[in-house]
């Protein structure tokens, strides 16, 4: 019997591993493997229909080319930074953050039907609530013409990004209202009101004391929505596939993958989303290894 | 829940601030901000409140023209019915794979060092992006064939759930990492073994954990299209998220009478499990990844 | 988005051709093996319809109509069979994903429906083989169904001169006008432009002399998929002289690529005859089919397609109930009289599909049955169910067109003058840079930066020697 | 109930650190016994390597007759009360003290049964539908004593149980403690830092200090003659003064004063040659103070008075040395005034230049 720190329930390593083996063998079949597979594709002309489809041929890095000197590519890539920055990084972000603080000083059935419709909007499903976004932007019977007073503004084809930032924040602040509520909870209130008690305002409290001790907590959720942001889906069904100044990443590799049907085409751009995903996520735990003590 | 302390404290301090102005200034910034933050998140659901029990539903919001005759309509077609129930099948399934499997995974991850432990999960839950994504379709596709699982609702769980396993195993071992390590060799000390203990110490002590996770897992199999599409054949087996694209005239056009009410009666059941398993459990994240 | 080819699909998925009972007793004997008798056998087709969606006729149709009549009429030569129908009615692309995905793993119903312009890439991947290589060359001569079909019909189903399958049906395009708002304007009702500036200066006159009303919409831009391609960019083509494919290279940045593009800019850059974030809009075909059918557009150019089932005044999306008497056509005119395709003065284009036989069947033979059962004229009627379409059999055409004068015009004046898109595997990308070219006079480009970025994508998707760039 | 013997024990963590190092030990059947050590000793790796919730890495350990080095922590029939008590959130004060039957398959019936006669001696009665959250420290503390005790086993073992509660609960629980375990007679093995706890509490104390015991035994032995100057410093509510110097003459020298040797190591020490290093400890309640010369006394200014209480604690410089001195309160001198200290040579102390405590009749204590 060989006890490892942190071993407290004695699992041992094979029973860890026992343990482990379920998820991971599911992980492995079903993720790991067409992974693989996906990245062999990245290196080959291989389509979905036509001759690619039936002898396809390894081409190297030629896709890997294509895509990296394509403006569609890069206005995709340059898209996807701008809706990363503006609906994670700024939209959930701030929001998330700014009703978890808000809300803890407001009564209770506010506080509760807040968050009841910010939940909403997380959990309903995709099809949905990019639905109800279309029908709100719509040109000509659309809520937000009619409460702006902005008759006839296409809001997707006039400010498509705009658009679709504004739609993702709704979407996704909840996450991070929910992880900040938590975060901001285990801020020991001594240490606020030791802050209080010497004169601190809100900004200063925020600052000396609440950011330093919910600083995992931030670079998680920033983390996690960064990296979920990149590669959503959604405003793809809100903005249909045509509409070119609004498409992000993963519009743009269904598109090529699916409806144009590079699919070798749309494995080396996923590969290089993914070195751009493995990039961001070193650099915060860089930023967090650096930071922690 | 949480947080309330901090609140009451924080309420009970400001008197103490002595800075009337201030104090009413904080007010007015935060009634602005609530009322701002409510008419964001609920503008785009009142579509969804009322143009299902409109006559003539329309794209715009308007005061409806009151009937249910939507709801007749959508359940007189067989599918809607079936299609929650199949999304219910789906959805179960997923969360119970990823909670069981992601459960004892994130627990031997928290409690037994494996080289590279960590490495491996960055890898994970990066890897689960491209899967997730359109470009790995025919992998996939051609695997779940391989294995017979066309056209079974068990490739569907499989596949999604395994999309899902690493960011349910990256947010639960976070949990684990917080139970105090006290109550499992509390546990071990009057004889329960590791799946004992498992199973009566941790999963309730992470429970609102397991069920913030489950609602996730139910909420990202209930939007799933491109999948189930794919995989299943059968029409008595298709999910709602599939159903929902169906709902259209015989040229394309959107059926907004049967879009509308379909979109309610499809909501309503993740709504309702995020009710419940917010009243039963709490729900909460820890967040905060540790070194 | 999802209608342009859909609605293709449905045309040819529905209504196919027929063939003369005992025609199977011919086909057993044709080498392939048949099921002996009595053997219980299940059999499957796909289309994209579903029952309640879209297309949910066909699906109706299949459910009630051809299950029983189909299981009675084997039933009668001696076979057990069971026909499933498996429905979809989702967008095209996925639809055609998951028929490719299933073929290339030999999954997948015995008989498919699919879009004509499919059929190439299908067969390039392995995906689908010839009719005679399934069932056997004197199976497919013997059915007398053939005889029906135009020559040029059966070009919908065939590829590099082998058929694939049976056609269904076919289409033709021109130009709707309203009427009422051209009598407002001064403009004839039995007007026929003979040039584009005829059309334009129609236009033009609509703009000055009526209010509230946009003069033309001409498909353009890739949220209309498809669509743009057919009933905008290609019949402008041929009326330039053009070809997408001709003499074995795909069409470049020509001069009659810049004539169209040039015509879109006119259109909806520097006169506004057309509302351009229309064309940008994600439901923006339904949005026009709308507006036309609310007298909001003066003229439209579309398929035969948006006569019967859009603006119908009993069923359509849109119905207007004083179509017959409002809704005038026109054919589309080539740029300047005598400059279109083969020196015609008119042009038009034409689309379809068919079904295909899964190379994988276990059933092939009844698979070829049940094909050729749905082309017989009794099953395609069942289908129109007293509508008028247009059908891939002249018999049958001539049965039910004569009940409509409009369709009986496109069968009869516009369907000699068309043109069949190019059935070859490349052909949907080729398809999707014109779009985009389109997409970029929209969004305020010149003429000669979009044919550039369109001839980098041609020369990117076929290799530069494949590319013509003058003609 | 059983004996806990351990036979050249050791437990070394990986980079080689011996949280327990070569250490044998008995502890008798039934005994009270304390481990006494600052944090970092190596008591508690003692106490959780008993529990088996770390393993051995040599040696053996027996617990009766039983040895269970390789033994599943879950059967060697201990209990552990943890610091933080452990008690599961989830689960309810019975249901928690329920829980070691549960897992044993003890009947539903019979082990809520047993809990409420387990919770009824330990005075938890109203409180069993409870859950943790809504205890308070002190119940809390019982219920995990209740938990332990419930599970019936051969040995007890408490990590710091006492070290959460505030003082004055903790003193009661502390005789709470004494009397429950006198009751029930179980073996116990009982981990503090605390030495008035350890000196309270415990029928045999051990000090350990790097993975090793440095002394064994009684409250009274190790409050009296600790076997070195590591014991001697740790042991006392006040720290004992210990004074670095030489012998010279038969005395203690250091600086220019001189006393006179302790009666216990003066015949040794006299033997010894003069300039020998020694240290010289006394308890500060050992010396005497008084503000007039006296015979053997040395005298210095009162640098601090702290108040003890029904005592005062007075702190006298000898040079660079700080000698304390615990004294009636009716005697407060004021600070800056001479006087004179006098240790009570029966209860001084003379440590070797390792730290090892010198007397005639050595070994006499140490060990036992």
């Amino acid at each position: 019997m060989k006890h490892d720190d942190g071993d407290v329930a004695g699992l041992g390593r094979p029973r860890a591993v026992a343990f482990a083996l379920p998820a991971l063998a599911i992980i492995g079949v079903f993720l790991f493997l067409p992974a693989l597979w996906t990245l062999w594709l990245g290196l080959t002309n291989y389509r979905l229909t036509g001759t690619a489809a039936a002898h396809p041929k390894v081409v190297w890095f030629d896709n890997y080319r294509t895509a990296l000197t394509d403006h569609e590519f890069r206005g995709a890539l340059w898209r996807t930074t701008l809706f990363v920055i503006g609906s994670a990084l700024i939209g959930q972000s701030l929001f998330g953050f700014s009703l978890a603080w808000v809300l803890q000083r407001v009564r209770k059935p506010i506080r509760s039907v807040v968050e009841f419709f910010v939940l909403l909007a997380w959990i309903v499903p995709s099809s949905v609530s990019s639905f109800l976004w279309f029908a709100l932007y719509d040109r000509r019977n659309g809520t937000l013409n009619a409460l702006l007073g902005t008759k006839g503004t296409a809001w997707l084809i006039q400010y498509p990004m705009w658009s679709i930032v504004v739609f993702n924040t709704w979407v996704g602040t909840a996450f991070s209202m929910l992880l900040y509520r938590s975060a901001l909870g285990s801020v020991p209130p001594s240490q606020l009101e030791s802050a209080r008690l010497a004169g601190a305002g809100p900004g200063a409290q925020l600052r000396d004391v609440i950011f330093p001790h919910i600083r995992s907590h931030i670079l998680t959720n920033t983390l996690l929505i960064t990296l979920w942001t990149f590669n959503v889906f959604t405003p793809y069904l809100l903005t249909g596939p045509a509409n070119r100044k609004a498409e992000i990443m993963a519009g743009y590799i269904y598109r090529t993958s699916l409806r144009v049907g590079e699919l070798g085409q749309g494995a080396a751009i996923s590969l290089i989303m993914i070195v751009i995903n493995l990039i961001i996520a070193l650099v915060y735990l860089r930023v967090l290894r650096e930071r922690t003590p | 829940m949480s947080a309330s302390p901090v609140a009451e404290r924080s309420t009970a301090m400001s008197r103490f601030d002595a800075q009337p102005i201030r104090h009413f200034l904080g007010v007015i910034g935060r009634t602005v901000f609530v009322a701002f933050m409510l008419a964001f998140f609920t503008l785009p659901v009142l579509w969804l409140v009322f143009a299902p029990f409109d006559k003539t539903p329309g794209l715009g919001v308007s005061l409806p023209e009151f009937t249910i005759a939507n709801f007749r309509t959508l359940f007189k077609s067989s599918s809607a019915l079936s299609a929650l129930r199949n999304s219910l099948i789906l959805a179960g399934g997923t969360a119970a794979l990823v909670l069981v499997a992601g459960s004892l995974a994130s627990y031997a991850l928290s409690r037994v060092r494996i080289p590279g432990r960590d490495m491996l999960l960055y890898v994970l839950l990066l890897m689960s992006s491209i899967v997730t994504g359109t470009a790995a379709m025919v992998p996939t596709f051609q695997l779940v064939n391989e294995l017979h699982l066309i056209d079974k609702m068990l490739g569907v769980v499989l596949v999604i759930g395994a999309g899902t396993l690493p960011t349910v195993i990256f947010i639960l071992k976070d949990f684990m990492d917080n139970i105090p390590k006290s109550y499992e060799e509390s546990a071990r000390l009057f004889g329960a073994r590791p799946l004992r203990i498992l199973w009566d110490v941790v999963v309730p002590t992470a429970r609102s954990g397991l069920a913030a996770i489950a609602v996730w897992a139910v909420v990202q199999v209930w939007g799933n299209f491109l999948v189930p599409y794919i995989l299943l054949r059968s029409p008595d087996k298709s999910p709602a998220a599939v159903v929902m694209y169906t709902f259209y005239t015989e040229g394309g056009q959107p059926n907004l009478r049967l879009i509308a009410a379909f979109a309610l009666v499809y909501s309503l059941p993740v709504v309702l499990v995020y009710f419940f398993v917010s009243r039963r459990y709490g729900f909460r994240f820890y967040g905060g990844i540790k070194r | 988005m999802l209608t342009a080819t859909a609605a293709l699909v449905a045309v040819a998925a529905g209504s196919a051709s027929a063939t003369t009972p005992g025609t199977s007793a011919g086909t057993a004997a044709g080498g392939t093996a048949a099921a002996p008798s009595g053997e219980a056998i299940t059999i499957s087709v796909t289309t994209n319809a579903i029952s309640g969606g879209k297309n949910s006729a066909e699906a109706d149709f299949f459910q009630n109509y051809v299950i029983p009549e189909f299981q009675k009429a084997e039933a009668a030569k001696g076979k057990n069979v069971t026909l499933q129908y498996q429905p979809n009615g989702v967008d095209d692309e996925n639809y055609k994903t998951k028929q490719a995905l299933d073929l290339k793993s030999g999954a997948g119903a015995d008989l498919i429906g699919i879009d004509g312009i499919w059929y190439g890439e299908f067969a390039d991947a392995g995906y689908i083989k010839p009719l005679d290589d399934i069932v056997g060359a004197d199976t497919v001569k013997a059915w007398s169904g053939w005889a029906q079909i135009q020559p040029a019909v059966q070009a919908l189903t065939s590829y590099n001169g082998k058929l694939y399958g049976i056609p269904a049906g076919t289409d033709g395009r021109v130009i709707y006008f309203n009427k009422d708002i051209f009598a407002k304007a001064g403009l004839p009702a039995d007007w026929q432009p003979k040039s584009w500036d005829e059309i334009l200066a129609a236009a033009k006159t609509i703009k000055e002399k009526v209010s509230d009303v946009i003069p033309l919409q001409w498909n353009a831009g890739s949220s209309m998929g498809e669509a743009t391609t057919m009933q905008g960019v290609l019949p402008l083509l041929a009326g330039a002289g053009g070809q997408v494919f001709a003499d074995g290279k795909w069409l470049g940045a020509s001069q009659a690529l810049k004539d169209v593009l040039g015509f879109y800019a006119t259109v909806y850059g520097s006169d506004k005859l057309g509302d351009p974030i229309l064309q940008q809009e994600a439901q923006g075909r339904d949005q026009s089919f709308e507006q036309f059918s609310k007298g909001q557009i003066a003229m439209l150019a579309e398929g035969d397609y948006f006569w019967r089932s859009v603006i119908e005044p009993k069923a359509g999306d849109f119905p207007m109930a004083n179509r017959d008497t409002v809704v005038g056509w026109a054919k589309i005119p080539a740029m300047k009289p005598g400059s279109g395709i083969k020196g015609q003065d008119f042009v038009s284009m034409s689309g379809g599909g068919g079904y295909v036989i899964n190379p994988n069947s276990k059933h092939a033979q009844e698979a070829w049955d049940l094909m050729t059962f749905l082309a017989e004229p009794d099953t395609i009627k069942a289908l129109l169910n007293g509508a008028a379409r247009i059908t891939a059999r002249d018999d049958v055409n001539s049965e039910v067109l004569s009940k409509d004068p409009f369709l009986s015009f496109v069968a009869k004046d516009v369907l000699p003058i068309t043109a069949y898109r190019p059935a070859f595997a490349i052909y949907p990308q080729v398809s999707v840079a014109l779009q985009e070219a389109t997409d970029d006079i929209l969004t305020g480009k010149s003429v000669d930066d979009a044919a550039k970025a369109y001839q980098d994508k041609v020369v990117q998707l076929a290799g530069a020697d494949k590319v013509a760039t003058s003609g | 109930m059983a004996s806990i013997r351990t036979v050249k024990l050791t437990k070394e963590y990986p980079g080689g650190v011996k949280g327990v190092d070569d250490l044998t030990l008995d502890i008798v059947d039934g005994e009270f016994f304390a481990l006494l050590g600052p944090s970092g000793s190596g008591k508690t790796t003692l106490l959780r390597t008993i529990a088996g919730l770390e393993s051995v890495t040599a040696g053996q350990l027996f617990i009766g007759s039983r040895d269970v080095t390789q033994l599943d922590p879950g059967r060697r029939n201990v209990a552990m009360v943890f610091q933080d008590y452990a008690l599961f959130p989830h689960m309810s004060t019975a249901d928690n003290i329920a829980y070691p039957l549960k897992v044993k398959k003890v009947h539903k019936a019979q082990r809520y049964a047993t809990a409420e006669e387990t919770a009824d001696a330990l005075s938890l009665q109203g409180l069993l539908g409870r859950r943790p959250s809504q205890l308070s420290g002190g119940q809390q503390q019982r219920v995990a004593l209740a938990r332990a005790v419930a599970s019936n086993p051969d040995v007890f073992l408490f990590d710091e149980p006492l070290s959460n509660l505030d003082a004055r609960l903790r003193l009661e629980a502390r005789t709470f403690l004494k009397q429950l375990q006198r009751r029930l007679g179980v073996t116990t093995v009982f981990v503090t830092h605390d030495q008035a706890e350890a000196l309270a509490l415990a029928d045999r104390i051990a000090i350990m200090d790097k993975g090793r015991i440095q002394q064994l035994g009684t409250p009274r032995d190790v409050f009296r003659a600790p076997a070195n100057t590591f014991v001697a410093a740790f042991i006392g509510s006040v720290p004992m003064t210990l004074i670095p110097g030489t012998l010279a003459g038969g005395r203690f020298a250091f600086g220019e004063e001189r006393l006179e040797l302790p009666d216990e190591a003066a015949t040794t020490a006299a033997a010894m040659p003069d300039g020998t290093a020694v240290t010289y400890g006394a308890r500060p309640e050992y010396i005497s103070m008084s503000s007039d010369s006296r015979p053997g006394a040395i005298a210095g200014p009162v640098q601090v008075v702290e108040h003890l209480g029904a005592s005062l604690l007075v702190s006298v410089a000898f040079g660079d040395q700080l000698v304390q001195a615990v004294v009636d309160e009716d005697h407060e001198p004021e600070i800056g005034a001479t006087v004179y200290l006098l240790p009570n040579p029966r209860r001084a102390l003379l440590f070797d230049a390792e730290g090892t405590r010198m007397a005639d009749d050595a070994p006499a204590e140490a060990g036992g």
